[in-house]
């Protein structure tokens, strides 16, 4: 069982809120719970709308198509009504006029839920006296979800639970009328139930699951992994992560500094991780296209640090609140000359979590920048996810001695007696190219950092034997990575490993490519590349090499499926590819597959879903 | 302690006669004073003639990037609030690319000590004009006259809200140490422009003409901005000493408050095998 | 005939002066000659040198094998004495004990030419009563420059004369005390030239030339071109250009600035070039890592605006003063996000000069960012190249309406009516992606740019057709430009086209591969990529293909080899590279494909030569 | 003029109520006042709810990156000085990441006039802090009270040499067009600071709060350094109308003093077919 539930409504008015309460009623029903958010990059009026995809099992895709469409306006009607699916339900404002739709609704078998939202709100502020319509005008949101709930028959305790959760601080107040308005719409929604075959009753289910987005599991992921330190300069869509962590500081004691560039942002976290914390910055390609200086600067001096670079529709500012998947190729080649630094990215909302906090792990243990790279699909949708699990994972700081004063000792204790560190030490081991590390402050040693060439001491020398030996040491770790990850942090695949086609593909499009093969049974393998530079080529070559190619990719020119041609000099047949700052539906990628399946497609087949 | 624990045996390749070698012996000597255990100094610098200096002492140095040594001095001060932190620049790195970070401090006041080698030129690319030259000047490598006013740092650390503001000379060690005493004792962000004689480029900005126009700045109570202002703005005479000093809450202070028990708790390089419990903040997401 | 003279000495000491005055000298005889610098990040102190190679062919190159050592020190005798051929000779301070070296002399057979500095500095001080003999040390300089001349008996009179051009202004008045000094060097030079076979005479030539250094070439390209404003930061080796640019900034009337920064050069170039200049800015690595941003919105925006980027060593402030071409995928990838743009390389001093003409006519012809990568080796080398021909380049502005005010006439007499231009019209034609142009201030009309996706007249639009659209409009312009620029832009062929081998290279190793191949006759093809990106794949493939390919870069990575894999599947075979931060000398490239062609070279030749 | 003339077809997307509708009314108003006619005009923007301004202006309209319209228009204004050039900015446009450009320009004093739209907060980004918001002030959007100390732009903007510094108020159509209008014919930089109420996001800084502060700036020569700074210092009332006003000379006429017919002959965008003659040039090198 899975259905499409849509809201839609001027930016600003609750929309997200709805869709959110909408999300979480279902989860608590015991279902798995996909939503997308699409909005604009604006304040209050336009257009924005939320997809909300719900299951009996996990989901982590939307369809075009749509089972309930809820609106309080007429432009929501208006824009989304032809993406109704056959007999699908439309709850909108009894007052609007739809007669102009009444061909279409008749074709389609439409169910036309009219609600009453003046009346049920006028009614509902004279019961508490709210006074002031207008402002309660937000209300129909409430109202609408609650509707909703009445003709999926989603139990009405439900959706208040998620209102409980939702109408907190100053809003408390409020949870009441919402409630009362709200059961309005449920019995109005549940007049037309039985003329609606989609059902949403309790389902059973044994295991506890948390529902997060994006940018929150990234925020956990950090937190678990003992990052204390997060830099962040406002951008959409990234800003949500360090506003996460700002509100949960307290509990944690995290420093989350906002920079006055991202610039600053990134350098304060390498200035921390010198002063050994595990620190991170989170950005997006604007901000993201300010620290390819610092991220060589923290190459050159081998300080451990996370960058989470939520991709955007790019380039310049462009699509600041839409999708892409475009900025990979510059994340592995950002700032000039050459260094190592690892690229990893999340599929889905729970890897997000894992990934990022290995990246602390791996960033620690090589001592090198790791950029996370997500993207506004990721940062934004929800989804339910099984409740994390502690053990999975452990933190490995490497050769790092952390034994380090902090302040509560006397400094006349220790030593006043200094040596000099050897910080870079090159490497006696042929396979292990990291140097011990310590952080500034430890007592009883110096050492120097500069981005200039060094000596092991991190003294600047133009010597050019110690060049070549120090640019190699540092080089080199990128083989010792291939070398010492495991396959599976570096890939996962999925379907058939004796399948004709193989799909490669990165990111967010994981959710969307697994469920649309499913259309296709067993013709497809998979392969989710995470950990992206550097790339384990023969890992890849075995996978896709002698098959038909398929790449799937967010963005104009393939970048991932270049870089795999680059190292394995295998051409990809098919690139199915989306750039209108749209996600790629599970109708897209069954399209594409389907075309792919009956020889019928072109060799770059462009998406443009989405509106 | 003795000044020369502080030398590194790393050898200084500065110009002969060049004011950076007084700014050097400075800070050793501050630092040796204060009695402040040569490890438990971390020193960022930028990129110039003035950004080489952390190598040439022996505590923790950092030469970051250029215009840049603010902010990754403060995320160190911040992730270790009892490293005692030490920021270097030159004019062009402070005063040019790297004035947003200098202005954007004022109203963070961490609690480091900002020391500017003022020379008038961009001296390691070979004597471009920094901001602090005067308009129409030219110095022996300009091609054509300086055709940009200078800026006037004092006033503008204090428009930014510097806690501590000073200027001396880098040729009066005993004046510029004293100052930076004083400055790594002021709890929030201590900044001192030390005029520079950069005897390679600089021809017109020169130890004579500076000894000519420097003065001591008077008595008055140094928490009076417009007294200090006064004298910042007043730019025929170059006053060196404190122009300004006022207590405001550093920023490890305000994090200190705000959080629950930063930086004893986060102190973050304490974090060991186990990972962070997070079931707490994971309710409330529990469905 | 050919030869190679060093000096050496403590940087800022007038080095760079003699060398110059010697390579002038002999280029005044008739000879072709190439000088190549090498100096420390540092002012005063550190050892420098300079290598001139003398040719009476055309050079492009140097040799780790020195005929002539210049020394008045002990530092330079000591670190260059065992780099003299057999039979060298070697000018040295009578001072200086040289007896630690005498076995080695010997075995080498070393003409040992002591001069009497002091005493001649003495005795020209007296004559000219000069004073203070410390700071008439300088003249060991024109003496021993004077002393080579002697050796080589190169006319002398060719050596006063490049001191005439040297000694300007204010050095004018110790013109006459150097000559007399130098004469008294030449004569003693003269008295070992006969123990000494090599001889440069005046020889005949029937073309002019001039002698310039890279940053000199690209500066007169940008003059040429017509470009008359330049932006800079200080940043080595790039700044020399834009100083060279404000010598003569008078009469060119060229505006040159020195901005904050390098993010403020770039964004003053673009908006320059709004207002309808043709505009440009030069940097080296650390400075173009903060131009990924701006780039991005110069390629959303199709302004035109020409970039140089002198590669030195890196990664961060690297090796500032050292040589190194690793900056190539990061300037093809820079800003999140995709966009176009071009990257162009000349390969020596005089393409310097043409490609960053051509450079500014692409940047218009196409509205894109052009990048054109030099290198530490281009900037700092000094070359006599044949006088430029003025007809070889034509100024080509594209679809640009320059009819603009300039400030003549009065603004009343002009429209007060404006209408809408179409910045960005989508192209009706399937083959030209490029929309009309006009500056700012254009009477009668108005349009806008934004960093965000826009509709035709730059208005910022999120809807999904447009961006599909608008984004591949842009995209376009890749392919459109593989397809209308000629071969001989995109790249330059040597050497045997019925060769097993093919050597691939760009930039500054093209001189050393042309000189290296010549001594192993036919045996190699050496294609040269000038136009890197867009890369003109079939062109690349069709030379490259069925042959043993041999890489030849200075970098660790292979960047534009992996490239050519990335675009043409095609590996390659071997490996050439170094990363030391010098340049590749002769004698390295034939140790290397001497190997090669023996069969005895491992997959990854890494070259460590140089001091 | 028509204030007409100057509306753009492109539809607002603020808010209800926001002060950037005053703003935009003031530079159409003051431009059509000026007859200045609108191709003749070139506004550029950074990133922000006030970086919209130019689309909904008929003129051309630059919108750029964030912190960064003055580089922008500062290479356009030298390209063609005939050019009237406006800059618009929001507060954490001007303030925050562009500081350093903001500083820098004072230096040149290029002929520009610069509007920053001051609210208090990141608007577009919704609603965090900007450099202007004063400590511990916790408007809607912040997880916690503001950590960091308000700036004074009008201080730093004396301080850095501008030659024209006043404050207006969103609201005060009137009083802002006539300074624009001001600022515009002001030869040299010409920066106004515009108190914004952002009534959706900051709910510290309302109209309300700024009406009850706001006060007009006295009589005193608006070339006098010290008064201009002695009103720019006095955080406690929001004076409004012009600190301080001097004359230098603009950034084209100092390359006009240096050049031999800049603009005239340099004006680039005339250069044809033909390539510059470079053999005067080429002769010292000739060999
Ligand atoms: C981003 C960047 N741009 C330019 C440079 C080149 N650079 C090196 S030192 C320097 C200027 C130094 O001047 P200043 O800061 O005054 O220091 P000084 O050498 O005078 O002490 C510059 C521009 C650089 N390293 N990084
Ligand atoms: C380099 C970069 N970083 C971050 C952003 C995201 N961003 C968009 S608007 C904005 C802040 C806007 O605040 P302000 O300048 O005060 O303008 P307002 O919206 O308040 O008018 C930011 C940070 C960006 N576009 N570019
Ligand atoms: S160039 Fe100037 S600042 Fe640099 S070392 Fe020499 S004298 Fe000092
Ligand atoms: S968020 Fe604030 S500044 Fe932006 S449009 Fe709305 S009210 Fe105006
Ligand atoms: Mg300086
Ligand atoms: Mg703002």
């Amino acid at each position: 069982m899975i259905f499409t539930w849509l809201i839609g409504g001027p930016q600003g008015t609750g929309v997200d809120t709805s869709a959110n309460s909408f999300a979480r009623s279902c989860a608590y029903a015991g279902y798995w719970v996909f939503g997308k958010r699409e909005y604009h990059s604006n304040i209050i009026g336009e257009h924005s709308y939320f997809v909300v995809t719900v299951s009996d099992k996990d989901v982590g895709t939307f369809r075009d198509k749509i089972d309930v469409l809820v609106s309080f306006e007429e432009r929501t009607l208006r824009t989304h009504i032809e993406d109704v699916a056959d007999g699908g339900a439309v709850i909108y404002d009894e007052e609007t006029d739809i007669s102009k739709y009444s061909d279409y609704i008749k074709s389609k078998n439409l169910l036309m839920v009219p609600v009453p939202y003046r009346k049920i709100i006028a009614e509902t502020s004279e019961k508490f006296g709210l006074g002031d319509l207008k402002k309660l005008d937000v209300m129909r949101n409430s109202i609408s979800v609650f509707a909703s709930g009445g003709i999926l028959e989603l139990p009405s305790h439900f959706i208040e639970k998620s209102m409980d959760y939702i109408f907190v601080g100053k809003r408390r107040k409020v949870l009441e009328p919402n409630k009362y308005a709200g059961m309005k719409g449920y019995e109005i929604g549940k007049m037309f139930s039985s003329k609606f075959p989609i059902k949403a009753p309790e389902i059973k289910r044994t295991q506890s699951r948390v529902i997060l987005t994006g940018t929150q599991a990234t925020a956990f992921g950090k937190i678990i992994a003992g990052c204390r330190f997060q830099t962040y300069y406002p951008i959409t869509p990234a800003t949500d992560e360090s506003e996460f962590l700002e509100s949960l500081a307290k509990r944690y004691d995290f420093v989350v500094i906002q920079a006055e560039d991202e610039i600053a942002a990134l350098l304060m976290s390498i200035g921390a991780s010198l002063g050994g914390a595990r620190a991170a910055t989170s950005s997006s390609g604007p901000g993201f296209s300010l620290m390819a200086e610092g991220m060589g600067w923290a190459g050159m001096n081998e300080v451990p640090v996370v960058i989470i670079n939520y991709q955007r529709g790019g380039p310049s500012t462009g699509l600041p609140t839409r999708h892409e998947q475009a900025d990979l190729k510059f994340a592995i080649n950002a700032g000039h000359g050459e260094f190592p630094r690892v690229i990893l990215a999340p599929g889905d909302i729970e890897e997000a979590m894992y990934i990022t906090a290995e990246a602390f792990n791996i960033a620690e243990k090589y001592q090198l920048p790791v950029v996370v790279i997500e993207d506004k699909f990721i940062a934004n949708s929800v989804r339910t996810i099984p409740q994390p699990d502690m053990t999975k994972f452990k933190i490995q700081r490497g050769k790092f001695d952390s034994k380090v004063p902090n302040g509560d000792h006397l400094l006349k204790d220790l030593p006043v007696k200094v040596s000099k560190f050897k910080r870079f030490e090159l490497p006696s081991d042929r396979k292990d190219y990291v140097s011990p590390r310590i952080p500034l402050g430890y007592p009883g040693f110096v050492f120097w950092n500069t981005g200039d060439e060094h000596d092991e001491y991190g003294h600047i020398t133009e010597d050019p034997e110690n060049r070549t030996k120090m640019h190699e040491k540092r080089m080199k770790k990128l083989e010792q990575i291939v070398e010492e990850t495991p396959d599976e942090q570096k890939v996962s695949v999925f379907g058939n490993p004796n399948s004709e086609f193989v799909i490669v593909s990165w990111g967010s499009t994981k959710g969307g490519i697994i469920s649309a093969m499913e259309e296709f049974a067993d013709k497809f393998l998979f392969v989710q590349v995470k950990m992206i530079h550097p790339l384990d080529s023969s890992l890849i070559k075995k996978y896709i090499s002698g098959r038909i190619k398929i790449a799937v990719e967010q963005n104009y020119t393939a970048q991932l499926a270049s870089l795999i041609t680059e190292k394995t000099g295998e051409f990809f047949d098919y690139f199915v590819l989306k750039w209108n700052g749209r996600p790629m539906s599970w109708d897209d990628l069954v399209y594409a597959f389907g075309k792919i399946l009956d020889r019928k497609a072109e060799k770059r087949i462009v998406l443009t879903s989405g509106k | 302690m003795q000044k020369e624990l502080y030398k590194s045996d790393y050898e200084s390749d500065w110009c002969p006669g060049c004011g950076d070698f007084g700014i050097l012996q400075s800070i050793m000597q501050a630092l040796a004073e204060l009695e402040i255990p040569p490890w438990n100094t971390a020193i960022f610098s930028g990129i110039g003639c003035s950004g080489k200096t952390p190598h040439y002492i022996n505590s923790y140095g950092i030469h970051t990037l250029h215009g840049r040594p603010l902010p990754f001095a403060i995320g160190a001060k911040m992730a270790n609030p009892s490293l005692n932190v030490i920021a270097i620049s030159g004019d062009g790195d402070a005063y040019g690319i790297g004035i947003g970070h200098f202005v954007n401090a004022g109203r963070r006041n961490p609690d480091i000590t900002y020391i500017v080698h003022n020379n008038g030129v961009y001296g390691l690319t070979k004597g471009q004009a920094s901001p602090t030259l005067k308009r129409k000047a030219q110095p022996k490598s300009l091609k054509l006259p300086n055709i940009n006013d200078s800026i006037n740092p004092i006033a503008i650390s204090i428009s930014a809200g510097y806690t501590f503001v000073a200027r001396s000379f880098a040729y009066n060690v005993k004046h510029l140490k004293d100052l930076i005493k004083q400055a790594v004792l002021h709890r929030g962000i201590a900044f001192i422009d030390v005029l520079q004689p950069c005897p390679t480029f600089n021809t017109v900005d020169t130890k004579e003409s500076y000894l000519q126009r420097i003065k001591n700045l008077p008595e008055y109570e140094r928490d009076n901005i417009s007294e200090a202002m006064k004298y910042a703005l007043d730019t025929e005479n170059l006053w060196i000493g404190v122009f300004y000093q006022v207590q405001r809450e550093s920023y490890d202070q305000r994090y200190e408050e705000i959080l629950q028990s930063y930086p004893k708790n986060s102190f973050p390089a304490k974090i060991d095998g186990n990972i962070t419990d997070i079931s707490e903040s994971l309710r409330d997401f529990l469905c």
